[in-house]
């Protein structure tokens, strides 16, 4: 008989097959978006696959009734959990005019969400993490226990902006949980041409925080020490970077061709740990995820993305004026 | 009503808003115990603690994002940025970030910071303590910037950009500090932001400008008077966006313009009240649309010589008046 | 003459410079083996070797700031920023660095760096991935920026911003790579950075523009000249400095003049081109200066409807020529 | 008998005097800064006094007929020893025309002289940083062996641009040696309120540098590390990071007042390990620095400032118009 692994960390067998089934949506999801890209239905994509495991898993470390997530554009694995719908990312895919997080106005994987606390993005990489200490200090003062996230890949974690948050949210020690996605590229440039140590998660110590690295392939893992970051965060013991390794499974985005960059065999070679599968294995193996089980997430899934799909699909676009709203209040 | 130098507003309006709402609080580089290199935080960190008056490190693009973080959490964070030649490590967060907070979440998301910075020359500062910087914002829809001339303008426009629900550069003239003083009216107040002013009412020539130069162009404006020319002065206040109709008003008025400002000629908010002018009433002009600015080089020099040369003051701005006048 | 596109005009350009000069070299993000991700580097890679096309880790300050050093070496870098959005992180090493290198060593040393960034929409690439950004260098004395609309001038232009003593930021228009082809010149020549071009010689109107919007005119002037409307049409080149001179003399030809411009409206380079028009030649006007540009929001959105909406084209330009010849 | 620390080193009795006589000058110069200050002849100083011994120990482990340098404000003591002369300090203070640094455009500390490779600075702090990469990756371009120096506060080094200058010029291994002077204030901030790590060289780890923290008051100590990272750095080993502990013992700069947030107990208690009284205290102790000597160096330098100092008060400053020169070339 296999270990039960999640149980000594609280979690409930009902819990883990949650986060399998949102890993499992934001897989369909993701692949839905492809399909339709390829047919020429939405203008771009950009991919949660293989990062589904690190996600989900450390969303369900958050408390989702009150943590801030500061996620960035690969998170579909993380908004699902805090309540974006799958229609509302499929309004987002069409930039139809009902999309919460920017009524069309910017590209899928621009999340933002006020009600679910999840916070406005941009594309230019990293200037959340100032954003995420922001917000933890505010919470400071205003004697709230919440705690923010905030997420970005290794490549982006050589940004300015991530040294100067990671900095203050150091020094004020604030309740923030730092979490990289190491999935080895950026875009084409691999980690040994984006960073010289070896773990992203050294960097933790300059910034006298608590940094881990963790098999971001295994949502059990991941869990377990977002959960101790977001309890050393709570108890006043400042932020913690979270380095999970992770792999891509797609190109980049839609836009990108990765043959030309990496080989077939480093696909397959990470395919064979594919969170989704391996997570179901374990599933599987201690007998929670029957067959049936299985067959009936699938259908109940498939049926939640066409009927998105279609809403989205059918859904108006924003007027052409409406540009001009919402520059300023008021 | 009490007499207070421009700097002395700037702490009065901070001290007032803090009051007034918890929301509000101060980060900058040396803020705190040292109440800032000008002393505009002066009492503050003593009067608010430690926990509402921040030393931050080093890290101008943290000071800015981390008040925007603060601010889309509803805070009201007014950051200070030491020179304003120290804000350009600060760009992508104001721009990419705070400028489009509110457009990009479709009015979901909004953020109500105001960042602080002594700006402008003649202070022997050098190259890089001598800016004006506005222009390299003037450009970005969802920022407005304010840029007040009096003390009573800087309490009343500062107390608006900290109540804005959007985020607002407020740029002093550090040479103005201690050298403008003028009567502050102890109680709250607010004035309204893109909001321009008339100085003086004026049927001759009209001078546009704002910031220090506005009381160079009323030094200068006297001497003219004692000749019998008459001039309209208008203060923008607000650089971005600008407040067309009291442009295209004053422009009007006496159908001969000149723009002032102490930044670089090239490029300055001044080609955009140009612009707007040479759109709008263009007809009403007998005189060619004059800017007198700094000259096009990178910035002010240390050396007196060359600051001087540099500087804006009531002469040059006299001496092109005069021209104006006689055209 | 071979046929290119505008994005090949880049990579034949880069290659020759390379070929040419062993200290040109090229950095940026996916420069590199993928060739760039809009392609503008492929095969550059393979023929020089990563030593000299090398791939930065994603960080804009650094890849701006390292080829600053190394042009005050002596080397010619040529530094990619993946799309001008993201130029904002380098602001403070452009501006505060490159752009005064020069003059604040007083002559000492200087900063021979080229900035490429793709830039404009058109493309479905939102808020971030459209972006006209040349407004906020263009008041920096020491910079220059070029923003080339042909495949020619592409060609002329970069190799003579690499070959130039000074920064040069280069501005390509992203939706203009592969839809603008023309004949370049297989062999080596420069053009001269800060010279306008005159594309239409005419005697009713004056369009001045720049990159992608210069063949959006010349579309407009075609249906116009069907009408018997003859256009003056002048294509910038160089945004920052201006070319005064022949700014003025395309003003003063026809004395009706509309500028055009993708960028927001408020504070764009055409502000200027429009405030030195009504500072030299404005007794030459028959009509206001008008200006076409983009709305004054944070940037185009992504909905096809509302991107469309921001968007410039030739149907809009052709509107304003003709309220503009029936003036 | 007290040990002789130098030998061992590689440091002859004539290279450890010289050092004293450059530390000594460099305090010298800026004592000197200060009184013209307080007289109301020159506008501004920035102090190296303190910095002293980190300044002359790093300096002279470099080579100062190749190697480029990248000072920073402070670093009296290393331009000093590359070969800026007082006169041209003092005509930098007097901001006059002759001033090779800037012909009096930028505030005396804005070091720059190309015949001695000191690369042009500005005022934003750790812009410098990226253009030591930069000179380094250019060098390895042109195959040279030179190294670049670069230099910075504490404070500074939470800038966005120490993270990325740093991750670059380690990633590409580059012959650069990053020195920080850590004197415990950025202006009137400590640095527990602007670094939360024990050692500004934790940082290293996260650029994959080697990284040492030594006494900043001992210039030998500095030469040592200072040389090793300089071999380092020539055997293709890539960057390191030195962190020197310093004290500041002046306030930030002519335009500060440090009593409001530090004790005079604190400064009496950092003049204690003054780096010209230890080091003159060892090069006495072994028998080096005679009265004698020590007279005659005095005497010496007081000559060179009193000279440099007339010249420079003499000496014509720049024509109004010259501002409108050298924005660009030809
Ligand atoms: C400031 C900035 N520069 C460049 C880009 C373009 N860009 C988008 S994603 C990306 C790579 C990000 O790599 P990494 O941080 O490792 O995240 P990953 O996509 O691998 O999850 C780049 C260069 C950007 N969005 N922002
Ligand atoms: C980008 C930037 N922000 C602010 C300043 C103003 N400033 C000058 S020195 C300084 C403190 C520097 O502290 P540190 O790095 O520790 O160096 P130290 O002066 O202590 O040697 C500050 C805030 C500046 N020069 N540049
Ligand atoms: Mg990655
Ligand atoms: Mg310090």
């Amino acid at each position: 008989m296999p270990k039960n692994r999640h149980q000594s960390l609280g979690l409930t067998d009902q819990d883990v097959l949650n986060m399998y089934e949102t890993m499992l949506l934001a897989r369909k999801v993701d692949e839905r978006m492809w399909l339709l890209n390829r047919a020429g239905k939405i203008p771009f994509v950009i991919s949660c696959q293989g990062h589904e495991g690190a996600q989900v898993g450390a969303a369900f470390a958050l408390d989702k009734t009150k943590d801030y997530i500061l996620p960035y554009y690969r998170d579909v694995g993380v908004v699902l959990h805090f309540g974006m719908t799958v229609k509302e990312l499929m309004l987002s895919a069409f930039a139809k005019a009902e999309d919460p997080n920017s009524g069309g106005r910017q590209m899928p994987g621009h999340f933002g969400q006020k009600k679910n606390r999840i916070v406005t993005g941009s594309s230019p990489v990293t200037t959340q993490v100032p954003h995420a200490a922001g917000i933890a200090l505010a919470g400071k003062i205003d004697k709230k226990d919440f705690v923010t996230f905030v997420s970005f890949g290794e490549g982006s974690s050589n940004q300015g902006d991530f040294h100067e948050g990671a900095n203050f949210a150091g020094v004020h020690k604030l309740p923030v949980i730092l979490m990289c996605e190491n999935n080895q590229y950026a875009i084409s440039v691999p980690i040994q041409k984006q960073l010289a140590c070896e773990k992203v998660s050294d960097r933790a110590a300059g910034y006298g925080m608590h940094g881990v690295t963790v098999d971001g392939n295994d949502p059990l893992e991941v869990y377990k020490v977002v959960k101790e970051a977001r309890e050393r965060a709570v108890r006043g013991e400042g932020p913690t970077l979270v380095e999970t390794l992770v792999h891509r499974l797609t190109p980049h985005s839609s836009d990108d061709d990765d043959r030309s960059y990496r080989t077939k065999e480093e696909i397959e070679e990470a395919k064979k740990k594919d969170p989704i599968y391996t997570f179901a294995s374990y599933l599987k193996e201690i007998g929670l995820l029957t067959e049936e089980l299985e067959q009936n997430m699938q259908t109940k899934i498939a049926s939640i993305i066409d009927e998105a799909t279609d809403y989205a699909e059918n859904a108006p676009y924003a007027a052409p004026e409406h540009a001009l709203k919402h520059v300023y209040g008021n | 009503m009490p007499i207070m130098s421009y700097i002395e507003a700037v702490t009065a309006a901070l001290r007032e808003e803090m009051e007034r709402d918890e929301k509000v609080f101060l980060l900058g580089e040396d803020v705190g115990k040292k109440g800032g290199v000008f002393k505009a935080t002066q009492g503050l960190y003593e009067q608010f603690g430690e926990e509402r008056v921040i030393d931050a490190p080093l890290a101008e693009s943290a000071i800015a994002g981390v008040g925007i973080g603060a601010a889309m959490y509803g805070m009201r964070p007014v950051c200070e940025i030491q020179f304003a030649d120290f804000i350009m490590p600060a760009v992508n967060q104001i721009i990419s970030e705070a400028a489009k907070i509110r457009y990009r979440s479709n009015n979901d998301w909004n953020c109500p910071i105001t960042i602080r910075a002594p700006f402008g020359g003649g202070v022997h500062g050098a190259l890089y303590h001598s800016q004006s910087v506005e222009a390299v914002f003037a450009n970005q829809p969802g920022l407005k910037i304010v840029i007040p001339s009096t003390p009573y303008d800087v309490k009343g426009l500062l107390k608006a950009a900290i109540r804005d629900d959007d985020p607002v550069l407020f740029f002093e003239h550090k040479r103005a500090y201690r050298l403008i003083k003028g009567e502050v009216p102890a109680d709250d107040y607010v004035l309204p932001i893109g909001k321009a002013d008339v100085k003086l009412e004026g049927d001759d020539i009209t001078v546009i400008t704002y910031g220090l130069c506005v009381h160079f162009a009323l030094q200068a404006a006297e001497r003219l008077e004692k000749d019998g020319i008459s001039v309209h002065l208008l203060d923008l206040r607000t650089v971005y966006p600008l407040d067309q109709e009291a442009i295209i008003e004053a422009a009007s008025k006496t159908g001969k313009v000149l723009l002032v400002t102490e930044d670089n000629k090239e490029g300055s908010v001044m080609s955009e009240v140009s612009a707007i002018i040479a759109e709008h009433c263009l007809f009403d002009l007998d005189a060619p649309i004059k800017r007198l600015a700094g000259p096009d080089v990178p910035a002010m020099p240390f050396a007196p010589t060359m600051e001087k040369f540099f500087m804006m003051n009531a002469e040059k701005i006299e001496k092109a008046m005069r021209e104006l006048a006689e055209f």
